[in-house]
């Protein structure tokens, strides 16, 4: 097995253990205590956040150390130098999706923020009573409430496009629930449970043909796989930083010039004001329009040096590696014999996360035993109840990786998973 | 900081694995006057109590559990449930959360403290839910609110 | 002078010099090139943001090297610290402000955010048309656009608490324009330009016999000064972490509980609901109802450790400190005889704020020469568009002090402006 | 890094402070055919800038500027006013915002940029703006919208 596993290490290319180094996190050894050396952190918990390299975080401390004033406002050499290191940011997430122009990279401070930022701003403006949101079954919460919110507000009708037992959409059924109601498709580009990746240019031209506006959920799939905005023609498309190297506290809410333009501002405060008078404001021009306050400095600066990384290693490179990993765990899994069930298609078919349940044990014990193996995964519903719901279980377990995991960590895993079971079959 | 960590192994004995293998009175129970149920809906963790109350004895006769959920929520409740037969309400009103987390034994972190309270708030509750049927059930007092058994389980 | 000043040190009874070695920023050199050495950064633009000692920089990297993992959600070892150290920095917080219950402080991303989230949530439901949200004419942008745009929504009107000339309330007005129609007011504690220090005790007791709610614009006050949520009675609360040592990206909105409670939620995603279906969901409990998405965890936690940095200053020593910088500012700057204009009261009435106006040169100006001397002076109508119209000007320059600071820092501001001014009195 | 710092020592040489403290043409213009007048919200910097334009030679007969501001949006105002007198209605459309920040020659950090070309902005504004005095005035040519010159402004 472990030939077989240096043997994939080469089919992919990429060794993690030539950058694991640049992660202090994950030198960490856990459960330590007087003679007892612990055991070494197995971080499987990507799709929740992922860690940082010293690169990233050097970035950080620098700007507080050397740069850090606030932006825009300012004519002082501070306030230019956060300034420019703001923008450049914003210059390298432009580049990094490939949007058209930096006007249509607003800093947020994550996903969530974005999504309630479309929906408050264009789902006010643009939705009435009778008119139609359509989400699949497999949304996170952050792309579901906003809609339910907005549905509270306005008398629109939200409506899901299913989803197959092994968690693919049903594509066959998008013609029958869009419509011309349908004024907005909300859709994540890659299943934080599922790992499912969707089709999202077809999405994407029947949305559009039926005169709906598409915004994409991308958590999970620009930290692992490119995206190019243009080329996908979303309207909308909505990632947070810290699920990609990134610093906490930053998200990004691309959307096109035109839609933004028209849109009324969402949060009010400095910056986004062109003009204010005792009776009323004018709002400034695009990115400002949306960046209400004092934003994320210092995250977005951090972002910036996320990509850096990135893009150093490549996102070809991490998504080889990632699909190498799935592979193996679900392999591992399988040869646990414990009626193991997969939510999610085949590895083939997603991206790095692995969701299961087991037969007698449940998914809270099966993440507590593997953290007793320094193995952190994730269980729960993961913000998705009514996937959840849909698939007939409560809750799962779920291993995500990222590029720095190894084959070594997957094997791990499966160890302690292995062992977690003995104990419940004690009889 | 307190990054004290419970002691999972002692967290999976051998004691807590029986009640979670072998729980005791799971299922309904035969004559039920005051129920309850509710889940934990971050882990979906399930629990329902039922409870045969004779107000007169002011006295639990007889307590079952159902549920689903973690090793934690399905062990806790049957303790509870063991525990509570053939307590006074007095006393059951009296159980507060950290004696629902001295009676399951293994230290918890914060966030397992939620599966195994679970059972105890159901409980707390179950004992101001008379069920329909059981109409010859008194009134036991002013209700708890749930709001107040969570705040007296954070005070305390 | 030198006397004068060194005497000045010691009746503050506290010495910028024994800390500023903690602020590596403010080490820094200006304008070096080739042989020329530069000047050491003067940095008086801390109403628009602080600087950070290293102890706070110092968190960000323990947590982003040792504990950092997503809050609440996981079970594993990394997010059981996380989350313990997340709601630690909420209890420091917390006992800052003496809110009563934990469940009262909430996470969000900065004040302008904190008085968003009122104006969304509280606002929508319970403001309708024809009452009435009354403001002060010294409001930063902030604490006036977000209830411009709530009257937009719900034809509510905005009324505004006038000023006098040397920028104070004009408290007598208060019964005039408070009503049985107000719904909220909404106040600053401490004005951004004028520095004035707002009688709140007054305010808030006034406008509870009318029935009305108050939100505390204290962006400019806790940094400075302490605060005691209960004894203030206010009814919502907010500021920035980036104004008080803290860093990029995190703020507070303290709201009492029974108001808080029926709050319908503002911004939809993970952790701010109990059960989400397809068709509906239900909120959490406080405060995760407020705190949808992953919250800025890093930031929050970096905010604790400012707060344990000035509470080992003191808020008393900071606030004397400040106000012998803002006496000995304004005397440097009368003495330059270049027909000032104060904006706002007397020192001994303010907070360490010194905005002006010079007869002949432009604000931007002023902060131009100034950079050249390495004085760090912010220009134009610091977020007070209304403000600076209230009192006839388009925009002023402004030194805003924190403890920092050094009387030795006023004299060179003093120094610097009177070499701006030989520039335009040369003929 | 792009840290390079414009010269400030440059920025208020005596040829902008000239521009500043004795401008050319500051005040209206006596036969004002088109006129436009726009500001800097964010630091209050306003400029207008009245022509005469004779349609038929296709030339700025005469400009005149006025506003408030600092140093750099009122020099520069004055030197452009300067500058477009007896030009061409074409030679002012092809006057980019490069060649606003090379008229005025010291360099400038992008903030500052903007107060420097707030009056190019308005001339380019002016010249589509014709007065309801001046009824003789031609149109010009099909309006650019302040967002086109926003755009060739960053664009360029
Ligand atoms: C009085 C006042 N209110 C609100 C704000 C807005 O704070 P932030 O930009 O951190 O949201 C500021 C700071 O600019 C301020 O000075
Ligand atoms: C698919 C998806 N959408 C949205 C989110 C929300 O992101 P955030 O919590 O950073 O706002 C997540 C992460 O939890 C996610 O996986």
């Amino acid at each position: 097995m472990a030939l077989a596993s240096s043997s994939l290490t080469t089919v992919s290319g990429f060794d993690p253990e030539s950058i694991r180094g640049d992660f202090p996190i994950l030198q960490t050894r856990l459960h330590a205590s007087g003679d007892n050396p612990g055991v070494p952190l197995v971080y499987l918990d990507n799709a929740a956040t992922t860690q940082r390299p010293r690169q990233v975080i050097q970035s950080l401390v620098d700007v507080y150390e050397k740069h850090y004033a606030n932006v825009h406002r300012g004519i002082h050499w501070l306030s230019d130098q956060s300034t420019d290191l703001y923008e450049e940011a914003r210059e390298k997430v432009r580049t990094f999706i490939n949007a058209r122009e930096r006007e249509e990279v607003i800093f947020t401070h994550g996903t969530t923020e974005s999504i309630n930022c479309v929906a408050r701003s264009w789902g006010d403006a643009n939705v009435r009573a009778g008119d139609e949101v359509l989400l699949s079954e497999m949304e996170h919460h952050a792309n579901l409430v906003p809609w339910y919110q907005l549905a509270e507000r306005t008398g629109c009708k939200v409506r899901h496009l299913p989803i197959t037992d092994d968690g693919r959409l049903v594509m066959d059924a998008l013609p029958q629930v869009l419509s011309e109601r349908t004024r907005l498709v909300g859709i994540t580009a890659v299943s934080n449970v599922l790992g499912t990746i969707n089709p999202l240019p077809e999405i994407i031209r029947q949305a559009h043909a039926a005169g709906a506006k598409v915004l994409v959920d991308a958590a999970q799939s620009v930290p692992h796989m490119a995206t190019d905005v243009q080329s996908l023609d979303c309207d909308f498309l909505a990632f947070s930083g810290h699920k990609m190297l990134g610093p906490s506290g930053v998200g990004i809410l691309y959307g096109k010039r035109a839609l933004l333009e028209e849109m009324p501002p969402f949060l009010g405060g400095g910056s986004m004001i062109r003009r204010v008078r005792l009776d009323g404001f004018e709002p400034a021009d695009l990115p400002a329009k949306f960046e209400a306050g004092t934003p994320p400095i210092v995250p977005a600066i951090g972002l910036g040096a996320a990509i850096d990384y990135i893009n150093q290693i490549g996102l070809d490179a991490i998504h080889a590696h990632e699909l190498l990993l799935t592979r193996r765990a679900h392999d591992v899994l399988e040869a646990l014999d414990a009626g193991v069930r997969f939510l999610g298609p085949k590895p083939e078919e997603k991206a790095g996360i692995v969701s299961f349940t087991l037969k007698n044990v449940h998914a809270h014990d099966v993440a507590q035993l593997l953290d007793r193996a320094g193995v952190a995964v994730r269980a729960g519903h993961h913000c998705t109840m009514p996937l959840h719901k849909r698939l007939s279980c409560t809750s799962s377990s779920r291993a995500s990786f990222y590029f720095y995991n190894t084959l070594g960590e997957v094997e791990t895993f499966g160890r302690a998973l292995g062992d977690a079971l003995r104990i419940f079959k004690r009889k | 900081m307190p990054f004290d960590r419970a002691d999972e192994d002692e967290l999976y004995q051998e004691h807590i694995l029986d009640h979670y293998e072998d729980p005791f009175h799971r299922g309904s129970c035969p004559h039920t006057t005051h129920a309850h149920e509710d889940d934990n809906p971050l882990c979906g963790d399930v629990v329902r109590i039922e409870l045969d109350v004779d107000a007169a004895a002011d006295k639990i006769q007889d307590a079952y559990f159902n549920g689903d959920g973690c090793c934690i929520s399905q062990a806790s409740a049957s303790m509870l449930v063991e525990h509570v037969t053939g307590k006074s309400l007095e006393e059951v009103r009296n159980f507060k959360a950290e004696d629902m987390l001295a009676l399951f034994g293994a230290k918890l972190t914060p966030n397992r403290q939620k599966c195994c309270l679970l059972s105890w708030r159901v409980l707390q509750q179950a004992i101001y839910s008379p069920t329909a049927q059981a109409t010859t059930a008194e009134p036991l007092g002013p209700p708890r609110t749930l709001e107040q058994a969570d705040r007296e389980d954070h005070g305390s």
